[in-house]
């Protein structure tokens, strides 16, 4: 598969397709790899895929420092490729400048990381290029039991499982940096006037902050996990935005990442969308 | 000076004793699934073998929240109350790892160079440092490359030392170091000096002497933006790092009253320079990352004399883009050798 | 600062064109109901950002009442049904994070139905008190990180 | 540094009788940023606004909150007052105190606290305001009108002798609605046609009316000065312009037993036909469903065009060469730019059907109220005379049932009918004119006469015209040998009354028009749950819908008979007018606007905004290459929602007026 990739990196510069490939090299330790920018044909044996290419690559297309005149390539796992289709549906990509490279992918790290377990692109969908064999998709109908987990302890519980949480967030932001879709320019936590979100990394400010967060992508995260995996104090993000993709998916029948031309389920709406909630 | 053995097994003794002389414990724990300081509750929490905690003890003597002041509207007037800890609780760090001991007396230049902090002295007074000495280190890290040694001992009040036996082997360095002997009296013991201390070997890895050269000559240079392109702007490094001390400080008030927080900062962070009409100096990653560089190896070196880098490699471990601050100085002193 | 008995606070954030006038016609129908609610006027519940009720809570409330125009009756033809999908998904997170669903309602009150109102924010009052204060919320305070 | 005056107003006992205005001064002089504080009996009294104005110069102050009733009640009185002190009128903002407060809570103390509280809620905000100015938007002035009847007629005919254009919408193939059905009109007894058929000729001709019948209004875009409207012109399989009315293809149409709209089933007409016969356009339609040509073609699944049935009215058109007579019409849609609409869309009437105790609209000498004018009708199926539906015979006794379905809960309609009462009357009236020896009975719940000459009216039909008034209601009605036996009670006698009667007239309930709910979503205004539509304000705003430059003419709004709905459709077309008075229209400030530096161009606000109001715009760098391409809001047509703000992550879209800076102040000042 290796070769291969190399092999099509280096016909894509050669032939002057794109002018930059956005892939992962190798880590200062084997069991690590690092995002690598290639430019030069002959930089393209640098590439390499293992199972410690974590990084979701995608973040770097919306970079100003990453942005070229002509075409940009990426390597993408399946579930990378997911975030390509939120950024062209905001605009964020002009996904005829961007060539995906969709790796088939059996899970990355050991053991698995847990979203591998239900993963239903272990061959990428939406890309435009397809490097390795046709895996069979694993069933995501226990995709979210540990959500349902969680949500089966009493809300006294809940509550306190949350404050200890995020407690310990210190407000690295790495969750944020590290997510394909938190594109923003100007975050809304460094909108001082007003302050909607504390900026201390006390418990309150970790609330508001975390909260919002998972709002922001409600109907967006592809459950990529990075901010989860990135968390230098192991807050379990991904449950969050877990739950409200379960929301999303039973209220709104929408999963995001896999079709472009649905309307963004927080930016559209049913006459007929349930009114059990209101009084 | 004497040395004392602690015997194989008799830790959790010792962190007994401690606390019966009133000290609050502080000593890696694990935190769901990582390391941290924490104060000890019960003594076996107390995890001596831990190499690399997942912060630095830095955030023991600066939290990386602070209330500096709290006040109170009454009509027009304004009633403060200044948040410096009056008597900080007398505190025991024990099995930090000499390059965190070594960040101590660095930040004592810088928090009391223009004017003397005492957020952090009153804290660093009241508290000792019990480093250990690295018996197995690992490939992040690069102390001995930046002054330092896996058995230093700048910054600490006494150094253990792991003996063959599985005991431990204690050097008293000050005057708060013999307390903690005095304290642990009992549990203790004279060391015989035939005791085999194991301690590991900490290749080094670039020339310091070349770094700082090249830096003065190369504020531009193309190896910024190659290096740092990947690097995600968040704050993990400057957050884990022993001697990073940038701070913000923000107001958070209603009508009747408010708070002062003093918070940790990251030149990582596009903000971090954003000045309020919106103009950012500097506006990208490279010359972000640079920042990050110059001031640890260079600026820092210009206004104390040391280099503002411990070689604990925790921003390394735990980059999520596995930005690696010792190869990227490694290839600072390359570049320095290639120039010649 | 002086502590007196709890009496529940509320704050509600209402539309302009159906609660508000709806919270008007209790008023000129002089309507009875409890005391313990602040609204806020705003023209539309799509204006109404779940931060809105974020920082509700951390000034203190012990409840959020969120109401506007009956569905497809939105002054503004969609904002409600917008805000609709935009409550949905907020509450269940609210709720997952362990608040009480209590603490927050949302509702559709219209011009016309004055004696909802009156009777929402009995109920919604009523609710709370049984709640209790939201200490919860409050203890997450700064003081508890420092070292 | 703020200097905010704070105005309690008392509302003579209104708010003070609940809320203390000394302790709400005294509380807000302690609000930091307030430099003058102060209590009133009447703020809105001259004496109160002029306490304002010298506050605003004496103090200097740099906003202004005053406690009082409703903003919707005063906010412009007070604003107007600030502007008058040279204070921006933005930078006044009124505490509910009255219907949020003083009038809704007893204890005077908790009220006091939340007077306070809402005091202190709106000093906060105040000093968070930005001086706005208006949007200034020009005025197409032109005007839509949807409904051509008699409300409708007289609207179109005010705008256009005020000298502007008016497009007038009908649906079906002529104007005239309602009252073009009845025969003589109360209380004058004047002949309906004869006063009406005037107006709709001259509705025909007039210069400056546009008519579209046959057609329906699609969907409006824009706003007050600006509309776009779509209309569907449905196909009349004849073209207007050819056809002279001559009337040829109705004679030859085989189809002759379809029953009449206009005689509300008691005539019947052809599958081409005019209405009736002073129908304006007096064009005939062909019926589609009738047709027997279209009903072969679409049985066979073929054109029309190549269907060869039928075809008589084609040949029996005598223009030449083109004949008028064209069955390949299809429907149109036209683009029409008003710049305000008066909605003028009627009532209809409750069908029979639903009335089991009156045998479901099954008894032929059953009918309904119109259906008796059809028949007193000169135009109508019996030429004007009383004719039983069922054999032809002269009904010698008469039974006509007041509120049929109106002020019965039990069918859903509360509501009182209006206009039943009155032609009642003259029913009986004209029966007893037509049939010297018959009697009329009325069962009635109580008599609503009021207005002009009504009363007197109804006591001639019971005292010259020996109309018998029954005060009760009718239990069941039953055949009799040939009969039928109406079972009611008589309340003042307490005695039961049967009556045997050879005809029942049911004064059945208005409701609004089918689907005029779909119509207010499509203008986006607000309607009961009668699907009546909501004017602004039931007292003070009775024409005017909540959305500007929309008006409300005739039965849409609620029942009413002609000189109401003609005097609401002359208000309508005044304010039409009023607003054409101008070449600009002052907006309300109240929009949204991006922050160019920080939006990234996602444009998820453009695709909820409910009216197209955001636009790209592009970035450019000084040599002239595009940097980004971000949203920008157009403020003519922005409508000042929010929604766009509440769903922009970044926040970098505000709204005046409501700013975030002025909300957060809000929630922090609880």
């Amino acid at each position: 598969m290796i070769d291969e990739l190399r092999q099509k990196a280096r016909e894509l510069l050669e032939t002057g397709e794109v002018d930059l490939v956005i892939g992962y090299g190798e880590g200062s330790d084997p069991t690590r790899t690092m995002p690598v920018f290639i430019r030069r044909p002959e930089d393209c044996e640098k590439l390499v895929w293992n199972k410690y290419c974590y990084n979701n690559l995608t973040s770097y297309l919306t970079w100003p420092e990453l942005k070229t005149r002509g075409k940009r390539a990426v390597v993408c796992k399946g579930c990378d490729a997911k975030a390509v289709v939120v950024l062209s549906k905001e605009r964020q990509i002009d996904r005829k400048n961007v060539i995906v490279i969709g790796m088939a992918c059996e899970g990355v790290g050991e053991p698995l990381l847990s979203k591998c377990e239900f993963c239903d692109v272990r061959t990428p969908k939406n890309c435009d290029i397809v490097i390795g064999p046709e895996i069979t998709p694993l069933s995501k109908e226990k995709q979210f039991e540990d959500v349902e987990q969680l949500e089966a302890r009493d809300p006294a519980d809940r509550w306190e499982f949350w404050r200890e949480q995020f407690s310990r967030c210190i407000k690295c932001y790495a969750c944020r940096q590290a997510c394909p879709l938190c594109y923003c320019t100007q975050c809304i936590v460094e909108r001082n006037q007003p302050q909607w979100v504390p900026t201390s990394a006390h418990p309150r400010g970790n609330l508001a902050w975390n909260v919002m967060r998972a709002m922001h992508l409600a109907g967006r995260c592809i459950g990529c996990g990075e901010c989860e995996r990135v968390c230098p104090s192991n807050i379990p993000l991904m449950l969050a935005n877990k739950k409200l993709a379960q929301v999303v998916k039973e209220q709104f029948g929408y999963e995001s990442g896999y079709d472009i031309d649905e309307p963004l389920p927080m930016a559209s709406f049913m006459p007929d969308d349930s009114d059990e909630l209101f009084k | 000076m004497a040395e004392f053995k602690l015997n194989e097994g008799r830790l959790q003794e010792l962190i007994t004793k401690l606390r019966d002389a009133g000290y609050r414990v502080v000593a890696p724990v694990e935190e769901e699934g990582a390391f941290v300081f924490k104060e000890v509750t019960e003594p076996g929490q107390a995890r001596l073998d831990v190499l690399r905690t997942a912060r630095s003890i830095k955030e023991w003597f600066f939290p990386r929240v602070e209330p500096t002041l709290r006040y109170e509207f009454d009509g027009s007037a304004v009633r403060c109350e200044s948040g410096l800890p009056e008597s900080p609780q007398k505190t025991v760090i024990i099995g930090c790892r000499p390059c965190d001991a070594a960040s101590l007396p660095m930040l004592d230049t810088l928090f009391d160079w223009d004017y003397r902090d005492e957020y952090w002295f009153r804290r660093r007074e009241a508290t000792t440092v019990i480093s250990v000495a690295c018996d197995v280190p690992d490939s992040y890290c690069f102390c001995t490359s930046v002054g330092g040694s896996p058995e230093g001992t700048a910054g600490a009040d006494l150094l253990m030392r792991r003996t063959a036996d599985g005991g431990y082997l204690l050097e008293p360095l000050t005057e708060k170091g013999r307390a903690i002997i005095e304290a642990g009296e009992g549990v203790l013991e004279l060391a015989s000096g035939t005791e085999e201390v194991l301690v590991g070997e900490v290749p080094q890895r670039f020339a310091l002497d070349k770094v700082k050269p090249w830096l003065d000559q190369n504020f531009e240079h193309d190896y910024w933006k190659e290096i740092s392109y990947k690097c995600l702007s968040c704050g993990i490094c400057a957050f884990v790092c022993p001697t990073c001390h940038c701070f913000d400080i923000q107001d958070e008030a209603d009508l009747e009253r408010g708070v002062r927080i003093k918070s940790w900062d990251s030149c990582c962070f596009p903000i971090f320079t954003r000045h309020g009409s919106g103009h950012n100096p500097r506006p990208t990653r490279d010359t972000r990352y640079r920042q990050r560089v110059m001031h640890k190896f260079r600026y820092y070196v210009d206004k104390f004399g040391v280099t503002a880098c411990v070689g604990c490699g925790r921003c390394s471990s735990s980059c999520p883009i596995d930005m690696n601050i010792c190869s990227v100085v490694a290839g600072v002193a390359e570049l320095a050798e290639s120039s010649k | 600062m002086a502590e007196k008995e709890w009496t529940p606070k509320i704050v509600a954030f209402v539309c302009n064109w159906c609660t508000y006038a709806g919270a008007d016609l209790a008023g000129t129908s002089r309507l009875k109901y409890d005391v313990n609610i602040r609204p806020i006027k705003l023209p539309c519940t799509g204006r109404i950002d779940p931060l809105f009720i974020v920082k509700a809570f951390e000034q203190g409330a012990d409840g959020v009442l969120v109401s506007g125009c009956h569905p497809g009756d939105c002054h503004y033809t969609s904002g409600n049904y917008h805000a609709r999908r935009r409550w949905i998904v907020f509450s269940e997170l609210l709720r997952f994070l362990g608040i009480h669903e209590d603490r927050v309602q949302f509702a559709w009150v219209s011009a016309a139905e004055g004696a909802k109102w009156a009777d929402l924010v009995n109920e919604v009052v009523a609710k709370v008190r049984e709640l209790g204060p939201f200490t919860a919320y409050r203890e997450l305070d700064s003081a508890e990180v420092v070292s | 540094m703020a200097r905010i005056g704070v105005f309690i107003c008392h509302c003579g006992e209104n708010i003070a009788r609940t809320v203390d205005p000394a302790a709400v001064v005294e509380a807000a002089k302690k609000m930091r940023g307030v430099a003058h504080a102060v209590d009133y009996k009447y703020m809105c009294s001259d004496p109160g606004q002029q306490m304002i104005k010298d506050a605003i110069a004496k103090h200097r102050l740099t906003g202004v909150v005053v406690a009082a009733c409703s903003p919707r009640m005063h906010e412009p009185t007070f604003r107007r007052a600030s502007a008058e002190a040279r204070l921006n009128p933005y930078l006044c903002e009124i505490a509910n105190i009255r219907e949020h407060c003083s009038w809704v809570h007893d204890d005077k103390g908790a009220a006091t606290e939340k007077a306070i509280d809402l005091v202190r809620v709106m000093v906060e905000k105040v000093k968070k305001d930005q001086e706005l100015y208006p949007i200034r938007v020009p005025v197409t002035k032109r005007a839509l009108v949807i409904g051509g009847g008699i409300a409708g007629i007289q609207t179109a005919l005010d705008i256009a002798n005020g000298g502007h254009e008016v497009v007038l919408v009908e649906k079906t193939p002529s104007i005239g609605g309602h009252m073009a059905q009845l025969s003589e009109t109360f209380p004058t007894l004047d002949c309906s046609q004869c006063i009406l058929t005037p107006r709709m000729v001259e509705v025909g001709q007039h210069p400056k009316i546009k008519l579209y019948v046959y057609s329906e209004v699609e969907s409006v875009e824009g706003y007050i000065g600006n509309f776009e409207v779509k209309i569907r012109q449905k196909a009349t399989s004849v073209d207007p312009k050819l056809c002279t009315g001559c009337g040829a293809c109705q004679q030859v149409c085989p189809q002759k037993k379809i029953p009449s709209e206009f005689d509300v089933g008691l005539g019947t007409r052809t599958a081409i036909y005019s209405p009736f016969p002073q129908a304006v356009p007096n064009k005939p339609v062909i019926d589609r469903e009738n047709c027997l040509r279209f009903r072969a073609a679409s049985r066979k699944g073929i054109p029309v065009e190549e269907c060869t049935v039928c075809g008589k009215c084609y040949e029996a058109c005598p223009i030449e060469p083109r004949k008028a007579v064209d069955f390949s019409q299809t429907d149109e849609v036209v683009t029409e730019k008003v710049g305000a609409i008066v909605v003028a869309t009627g009532f209809d009437l409750y069908p029979t059907e639903a009335y089991g105790e009156y045998g479901y609209g099954k008894h032929p000498d059953i009918i309904s109220g119109l259906q008796f004018e059809r028949l007193a009708s000169a135009s109508g199926p019996t030429a004007g005379e009383i004719r039983r539906p069922s054999d032809g015979t002269v009904p010698k006794s008469v039974v006509f049932i007041q509120c049929v379905g109106s002020r019965d809960n039990a069918k859903g309609i509360p509501y009182c009918s209006k206009i039943c009462c009155m032609y009642s009357a003259k029913h009986t009236m004209l029966y007893k004119h037509k049939v010297h020896d018959g009697q009329a009975y009325v069962f009635y719940m109580d008599i609503r006469s009021g207005g002009k000459n009504y009363d007197e009216f109804v006591r001639r039909a019971i005292e010259e015209d020996g109309a018998v008034y029954l005060r009760g209601r009718v239990s069941r009605i039953y055949r009799k040998d040939g009969k039928l036996a109406v079972l009611g009670a008589d309340t003042l006698s307490g005695k039961k009354v049967e009556i045997d009667a050879d005809m029942v007239v049911l004064a059945t309930a208005i409701q609004a028009q089918p689907h005029t709910d779909k119509l207010a979503q499509v203008l986006g205004v607000p309607y009961d749950q009668f699907q009546f539509l909501s004017e602004a304000h039931p007292k003070l705003r009775p024409v005017e819908t909540n959305t500007a430059g929309i008006m409300l003419a005739g039965a849409c709004q609620a029942p009413k008979d002609i000189p109401d709905a003609v005097a609401q459709g002359s208000a309508a077309a005044s304010k039409v007018l009023g607003i054409f008075s101008s070449d600009e229209l002052e907006r309300e400030p109240i929009v949204a606007s991006v922050n160019e530096n920080v939006c990234f161009g996602c444009f998820t606000c453009e695709t909820v905004c409910p009216y197209g109001a955001v636009e790209e715009k592009e970035i450019k760098d000084r040599d002239g290459n595009v940097v980004k391409v971000v949203a920008n809001i157009n403020p003519g047509v922005c409508q000042g929602c929010g929604l766009c703000v509440a769903t922009c992550r970044a926040n970098c879209i505000d709204l005046a007026g409501f700013s975030d800076e002025q909300v957060y102040a809000q929630i922090k000042a609880l």
